[in-house]
């Protein structure tokens, strides 16, 4: 019953689902590789995030994409926030890893539960309605969701990798994820840096969360669920390799959309977790962070 | 000029630098010596402001050292080498030189691979792999590239094979004639610095005990007992 | 005297970069050799493979006359392996007592099936451990701070306690990585002597150092390393006073 | 306190991801406690009722229901969610506590103990009746199930397909997504390629607009149907024309049933500017109240203590009750009950009467 | 007093969680989030020969934990064989990839959960019964982690987590040393979770989902970490906090969510206020007998 049609809509639906995926992937994977932090509060300020965005479009009535401007705004400055009276404020203490793991798992939650507090709990999508034109070309169904996430998606990934590559403040960015102390002796301003990094999650996470509201509806939890896929990918694509975490969350959307047919559906949900044992028992190599070197941020800048 | 007044250090309850004072005209080669534990170190983490507690006042030129502002400091043009883990570890080596340029100048790239050669065959490897000396070599090449007024350098040689502490001692002196910067080095290896050095500062637990020509502290006998 | 640690046509390449090709050495006990070489030589790259960081491309390590090869670094430093590190490796957050009591090869009362059980016996091994440790500590000049972190002591003081702990590891083949590197004044005194006395009780010591009185003062007899070769061998004086030496090393 | 009060519990989710309907619930009950108070209480004492929070987690169900049988001594509790019914049952029956559950519809319920009622129709009686409904009535012959992979999910599932093949057709397709999934774009393309007559899905309020979408995106024209939970205007709202023909039931009588529901939902819009979520549930849990109020009111003749194990000779006793919202309520042996199921059906942006089955 | 009996049960039984969670984490330095599904191990496993095989409690509960023991290995032995830095992401795929499995196996109830445990103690005492055995297994657990990390071992462990290649070079099987901890901690999670399970007489496997994690987490952290009491104070401190919160009578409407926003709050505060924890861990002293 596969026939190749069935096969091309699954591949190309899946790559356009995993858009939103990949985008958290990589503000996850960002942050961890320069700041140095398992962020858990990405799942709180990607609620946070949809919620700006959601009150200012579909309760106070503003176009869509002035509401996402806005809400990339809110997003920011959440962050920033956090960096400065949060996390430098740890830093400066030299807390232990696990007390920022727990900080930022905290403020997910705080975030969690205001918004819930304000808004309810009733999911909601960031307009009204989730259907959304469709092509048909080939008998491949291609919706306009699906373009505009590609694109948008595509364009990011692409701004950030000339961003890192590219510019000065890129570079700080590697020397800072490198080894901050240091840094600092060649006239890095490592504060920059962590609030560079932010913003540019931030934006991708803001981002992630518009592809997503328009095509499904949230309730303040669902963040966690998406967030802890972002961390997964994020190891799997090598821990502190943004590009290969966006490969990953690729590879495992492709995969869950196309196990389909080769597992029962009811096993769906466990295939992400047996994938990740899998790879991690028998291909060890397959995310070692030697291997993937080649792969990294770094190099691609030379 | 780089001036320090009445300077206090210290770590948590342990008072390291006491009251010390000196002055670092343009252009001078000073070699800073002391036993393991004098506060050579902290000495030099306080002139680029890297000790949160200190107390006393640092200016180089016009401008307060601002303490914990390390990067404003470099950024007018002092260069710092600390000692040990001081490369960029994931990073490669030419990335390592680049990085270390972006402020100031990429291309002087040319001329680190031209004091160290080895660093120009290893261009593409990991610094972290490198050996130790390696290392050394591209963090002193790392300093030069923020073409600093004035270069801090502590215990560059050490782990450095004879010939090579040669080269990076005759090129600290190059620098310093060939582009008038101001070096301060912290060495173990008193002989061979003071051949290089027109002055020599002696510190001992935290106070200067000697501060004078480099001939004067060869010469010195006594002083040499001392410390 | 007997051969303690031997190294047969010993190789290890890193992708392109030769750090061992075919080294063979010798070590016996008493004697301190001393292993010289311009930076990238695959002096530290050596010691590596004795004590098992990575295995080797091919060749044997003998120790005691045991074979090392395929053993883990734990198994290794059991068969008498004891090393210091170029960059320390301290335990940072410990006091420099509790750095040295852990260093002893084998102690039953860290062994959670005897702790269960624990007599009499381990608080007494524990009692005599401290009693050797402070004992080491005085012999370094180390006694004031022994209850001090260790990342708060100088530079300097910390080589002497990472060399405190390979002793108090008790191996009867003893590597040390630049011990002298940022050692000066009584704290080298105080190195050279240990050094001395530790040879003399039987041990075997390889030395890789960059000063070169410290070799000269020390070493019975020296190997000079360049690119991953052995490239001359012998006494210390014939070594110094070599060509190769010259030209590669000293640059005169 | 003045006058003694007829204490019982009621533990309902009001924070959590099934707060929004757990609160309307709450609302409802508590609507309900005024009106009998208004009227004078039970012969002249006032009902008093003990909310606490569940947040639909067993875990947290088990310490709010602790403190209703132990702090607050209540010889009766209402509450709802299958996971949370199921974790306070062993305190209901080892404290004798009356057990009431309202919403949950889990076969397994009727299992759970001595204490432990259902006022409630379990998942059998509203998915079979669809099932038989779909098969003769509309005359399809061949069905697609999607469900959601939980208990009230894969058992709601189970059921449509048994009953759908029991009445002759036949299920081609029987596909479950993970509770988290927002993406079923291969679980309904293998729907399509089996190209059934009709799909059912069993889900949630959260996912079925998503899984409808995305069918129709992906050109499956077929006639959809849901359980109670797809009664909801919301899903109607978020699909617009695409919800049209959806077919959903309800266990509770609608407006032209009922005079009394007309007069609820204007309630809901005079007070709260819109109608509640999941308007039968809310209807269960208005009448939760009055059926406690019944079983006070035999105690007080009878002259029985307000005990837990008298709470339950009540019940069983009196066993038919009448009530406000959702009409008459037989408690049977099996604890089970049996009611109307009403069928509707999206036309014009709008859920329409489709049928009623008896 | 019957709720405040219940209460100190789940204080026991989370002293047990936190205390082994903290060896693990806290001690051995193993950073793994998968605490919650020992504990779930062991109350499935208890649970179950209760019901089958009406097993003797005390037997059922050790079964418990020595399931979770052994079944720690299925997690630690191939991630920290490789690399510390797995072990992280390995749990977070082993709790909930377990959880998967157990939502789908008809034996252990699915994901409405194992109920129908039998009742092991009967009258109005019951929760006191279960109150004090609670407690006392946490008093034991407690005082064994201590008594096992004061001394030699305790000083080998930090070395351990200080500089792992040195540790080894010194001699030590490293790797044999991580396993045990981390078996240890976790069959102490399993006889929790035995308890829990005879005294609620039902487990179900969203108990065990991530948001458990971080309540644990959060307990040894706010409490302090590798601190023999830390994490005691931050159990019994995050256990009262919700239930303070829900005395103080808040219009339902807006109580559950405000409740998480003052927990959350507080959490942050206490963060902030005591960044070592509540319980700062004692500077370890070396011994100074000779
Ligand atoms: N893991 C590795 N991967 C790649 N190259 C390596 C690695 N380890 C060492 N090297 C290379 O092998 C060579 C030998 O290194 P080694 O550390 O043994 O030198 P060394 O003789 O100790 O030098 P030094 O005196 O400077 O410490 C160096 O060129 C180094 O860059
Ligand atoms: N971070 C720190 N915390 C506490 N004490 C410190 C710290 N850094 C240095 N010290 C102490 O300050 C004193 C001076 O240290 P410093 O590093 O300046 O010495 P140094 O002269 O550079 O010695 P060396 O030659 O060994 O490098 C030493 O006694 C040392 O123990
Ligand atoms: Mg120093
Ligand atoms: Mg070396």
């Amino acid at each position: 019953m596969i026939d190749i049609s069935i096969l091309v809509q699954i591949l190309w639906t899946g790559l356009s689902a995993s858009t939103y995926a990949v985008l958290f992937a990589v503000a996850f994977s960002l942050v961890l590789k320069v700041v140095k932090v398992w962020n858990f509060a990405q799942a709180g300020l990607m609620a946070l995030s949809f919620y700006a965005m959601y009150a200012l479009h579909a309760l106070l009535g503003l176009p869509i994409l002035a509401s996402a401007a806005l809400g990339l705004l809110v997003t920011i400055a959440a962050s920033v926030f956090m960096d400065r009276f949060g996390l430098q404020t740890l830093r400066n203490r030299m807390s232990p890893n696990l007390t920022f793991f727990i900080f930022t798992l905290v403020v997910s939650e705080f975030l969690a539960y205001l918004l819930a507090m304000m808004f309810g709990t009733e999911p909601v999508a960031l307009t009204q309605s989730i259907m959304s034109g469709v092509n048909i070309i080939n008998g491949i169904v291609i919706s306009n969701w699906d373009i505009q996430a590609l694109c948008v998606t595509a364009v990011l990934l692409l701004t950030l990798y000339l961003f890192i590559s590219r510019t000065r403040d890129g570079q700080f960015m590697a020397a800072v994820a490198d080894n901050p102390e240091l840094s600092r002796f060649y006239g890095i301003s490592v504060k920059r840096a962590y609030v560079t990094t932010f913003v540019i999650s931030a934006i991708l996470i803001t981002a992630g969360m518009y592809l997503f509201g328009t095509r499904a509806s949230v309730i303040p939890n669902t963040p966690l669920q998406m967030m802890l896929f972002a961390v997964i990918a994020t190891l799997l694509g090598g821990m502190g390799h943004i590009f290969g975490a966006a490969l990953a969350a690729v590879a495992l959307s492709l995969i869950q959309g196309l196990s389909i047919f080769v597992i029962p559906s009811q096993w769906q949900g466990l295939i992400l977790y047996v994938f990740l044992f899998v790879t991690i028992l028998f291909f060890p190599q397959g995310v070692s962070l030697k291997k993937l070197k080649q792969l990294t941020l770094i190099r691609k800048t030379q | 000029m780089l001036q320090a007044e009445n300077v206090n250090a210290y770590y948590g309850k342990l008072q390291v630098l006491h009251e010390l004072s000196l002055t670092i005209t343009d252009g001078e080669r000073v070699g800073i010596f002391g036993h393991n534990g004098a506060g050579k170190t902290t000495l030099l983490k306080s002139l680029v402001g890297d000790v949160s507690q200190v107390d006393g006042t640092i200016h180089y030129h016009q401008h307060a050292i601002l303490a914990g502002q390390v990067h404003l400091n470099v950024r007018r043009g002092i260069g710092f080498v600390p000692q040990g883990n001081n490369v960029f570890r994931e990073l490669s080596v030419e990335q390592n030189l680049r990085i270390a340029g972006l402020m100031h100048d990429t291309a002087y790239a040319e001329s680190v691979y031209g004091i160290f050669p080895i660093l120009k065959e290893r261009q593409l490897q990991q610094a972290g792999s490198l050996s130790g000396g390696q290392q050394q070599m591209l963090a002193l090449g790392m300093a030069l590239m923020t073409r600093p007024r004035i270069l801090l350098l502590d215990e560059p040689t050490t782990g450095l094979a004879p010939i090579v502490v040669k080269d990076v001692l005759s090129s600290v002196r190059t620098i310093n004639q060939s582009e008038g910067t101001t070096v301060l080095i912290v060495e173990q290896n008193v002989q061979a610095t003071l051949q290089e050095v027109e002055r020599a500062i002696v510190l001992k637990a935290g106070r200067v005990i000697f501060d004078g020509a480099s001939k004067q502290l060869l010469e010195e006998n006594n002083l040499w007992h001392l410390f | 005297m007997t051969t303690l640690v031997s190294l047969n046509t010993v190789c290890k390449s890193f992708g392109g970069i030769v750090v061992a090709d075919h080294i063979s050495i010798d070590i016996h006990g008493g004697e301190i050799l001393g292993l010289i070489g311009p930076n990238g030589a695959g002096k530290t790259s050596l010691f590596n493979l004795i004590s098992g960081l990575y295995p080797v491309d091919s060749g044997t390590i003998t120790v005691a006359g045991k074979p090392l090869d395929g053993l883990p670094m734990y198994q290794r430093a059991r068969l008498g392996v004891a090393r210091t590190w170029q960059h320390m490796r301290l335990f940072a957050s410990m006091t420099v007592l509790e750095n040295i009591l852990v260093a002893p090869r084998d102690y039953p009362g860290e062994k959670i099936s005897q702790i269960i059980f624990r007599t009499k016996q381990i608080n007494s091994a524990e009692q005599a451990l401290c009693e050797r440790a402070m004992s080491i500590l005085h012999r370094m000049n180390l006694t004031s701070i022994a209850h001090s972190n260790v990342s708060d002591i100088s530079f300097g003081q910390q080589k002497l306690v990472g060399l405190a702990r390979a002793l108090m590891n008790d191996g009867d083949c003893l590597l040390l990585d630049e011990p002298m590197a940022g050692v000066e004044g009584n704290a080298y005194e105080t190195m050279k002597t240990i050094v001395r006395e530790e040879a003399a009780a039987g041990r075997a010591i390889c030395v890789v150092e960059h000063n070169v009185s410290f070799i000269k003062d020390l070493c019975n007899s020296a190997v000079f390393m360049a690119r991953g070769c052995i490239l001359e061998r012998g006494s210390v004086q014939t070594l110094l006073s070599s060509k190769t030496l010259a030209d590669l090393y000293f640059g005169t | 306190q003045a006058k003694e009060t007829l204490k019982f519990g009621l533990a309902m989710p009001l924070s959590g991801s099934q707060a929004l309907y757990g609160a309307d619930q709450v609302k409802a009950s508590q609507w309900a406690v005024a009106d009998i108070n208004a009227k004078g209480g039970v012969n002249g004492k006032m009902l008093e009722m003990i909310v606490l929070d569940t947040q639909a987690d067993p875990q947290l169900g088990i310490n709010a229901v602790k403190r209703l049988t132990s702090v607050d001594n209540v010889p009766v509790f209402i509450t709802a969610w299958s996971a949370v019914v199921k974790a306070v049952a062993p305190i209901a029956n080892r404290d004798k506590v009356l057990e009431l559950s309202v919403g949950a519809n889990s076969p397994e319920i009727a299992k759970l103990g001595d204490y432990v009622y259902t006022t409630f129709p379990l998942a059998e009686v509203d998915v079979s009746g669809l099932a038989k409904y779909t098969f003769a009535t509309l005359g399809k012959k061949t069905a697609a199930i999607m469900y959601i992979n939980n208990d009230s999910g894969v058992e709601g599932a189970a059921i449509y397909k048994s009953e759908f093949e029991k009445a002759g057709g036949k299920v081609v397709a029987y596909e479950a997504y993970d509770t988290k999934a927002t993406e079923f774009t291969g679980a309904l393309l293998k729907v399509k390629a089996a190209n059934p007559d009709m799909i059912h899905i069993q889900g949630l309020v959260s996912d079925i607009p998503q899984v409808i979408a995305q069918m129709r995106q992906l050109g499956l024209q077929q006639r959809v149907s849901t359980y109670s939970v797809g009664y909801n205007p919301k899903i109607i709202e978020q699909l617009g024309t695409a919800a049209e023909g959806l077919i959903v039931t309800s266990l509770a009588p609608g407006v032209s049933d009922n005079p009394n529901v007309g007069t609820f939902i204007q309630r809901w819009k005079d007070t709260e500017k819109r109608v509640p979520n999941g308007l039968p549930y809310t209807q269960y849990l208005y009448d939760g109240p009055y059926l406690v109020a019944e079983l006070y009111k035999w105690l007080e003749q009878n002259k029985l203590p307000a005990t837990g194990e008298n709470m339950r000779k009540a019940l069983i006793t009196v066993k038919n009750f009448e009530l406000p919202m959702t009409g008459g309520l037989q408690v049977g042996e099996d604890h089970r009950v049996n009611k109307p199921v009403y069928l509707l059906t999206v036309d014009k942006g709008q859920f329409v009467p489709l049928a009623t089955i008896k | 007093m019957e709720y405040l009996v219940s209460l100190a049960v789940l204080i026991g039984i989370y002293v047990i969680l936190s205390s082994s969670f903290n060896l693990i984490i806290g001690f051995g330095g193993l950073i793994s989030i998968a605490h919650p599904i020992f504990f779930a191990l062991g109350a499935y496993t208890t649970g179950l020969l209760a019901i089958h095989f009406e097993v003797h409690p005390l037997l059922a509960v050790l079964a418990g934990g020595s399931v979770a023991f052994l079944s720690s290995m299925m997690l630690s032995l191939p991630s920290l064989r490789i690399s510390g830095d797995y072990l992280l992401i390995t749990s977070i795929g082993f709790q909930l990839g377990l959880l998967e499995v157990i939502k789908h196996l008809g034996f252990t109830g699915g994901a409405s959960g194992l109920g129908n445990i039998p009742n092991v103690v009967e009258g109005p005492s019951r929760s006191a019964v279960f109150a004090f055995a609670s407690c006392a297994v946490a008093l034991a657990v407690v005082l064994m982690i201590r008594w096992l990390l004061t001394g030699p071992y305790g000083r080998v462990i930090s070395a351990m987590r200080d500089d792992e290649l040195a540790f080894s070079a010194l001699g030590r099987n490293a790797m044999m040393i991580k396993l045990a901890l981390f078996a240890i901690g976790s069959g102490f999670a399993g006889i929790a979770g035995g308890i829990y399970a005879y005294y609620y007489q039902y487990v179900s496997p969203d108990q065990f989902e991530i948001l458990q994690s971080a309540m644990l987490l959060t307990m040894v952290v706010v409490g302090g970490m590798g601190s023999h009491l830390g994490p005691v104070v931050g159990a019994v401190l995050l256990l009262l906090l919700p239930q303070a919160i829900s005395f103080m009578n808040l219009p339902p409407s807006v109580m559950a969510p405000l409740q998480g926003v003052i927990f959350t709050t507080l959490v942050i505060i206490f963060l902030f206020w005591r960044p070592q924890g509540l319980i700062a861990p004692a500077q370890r002293q070396a011994q100074r007998k000779s």
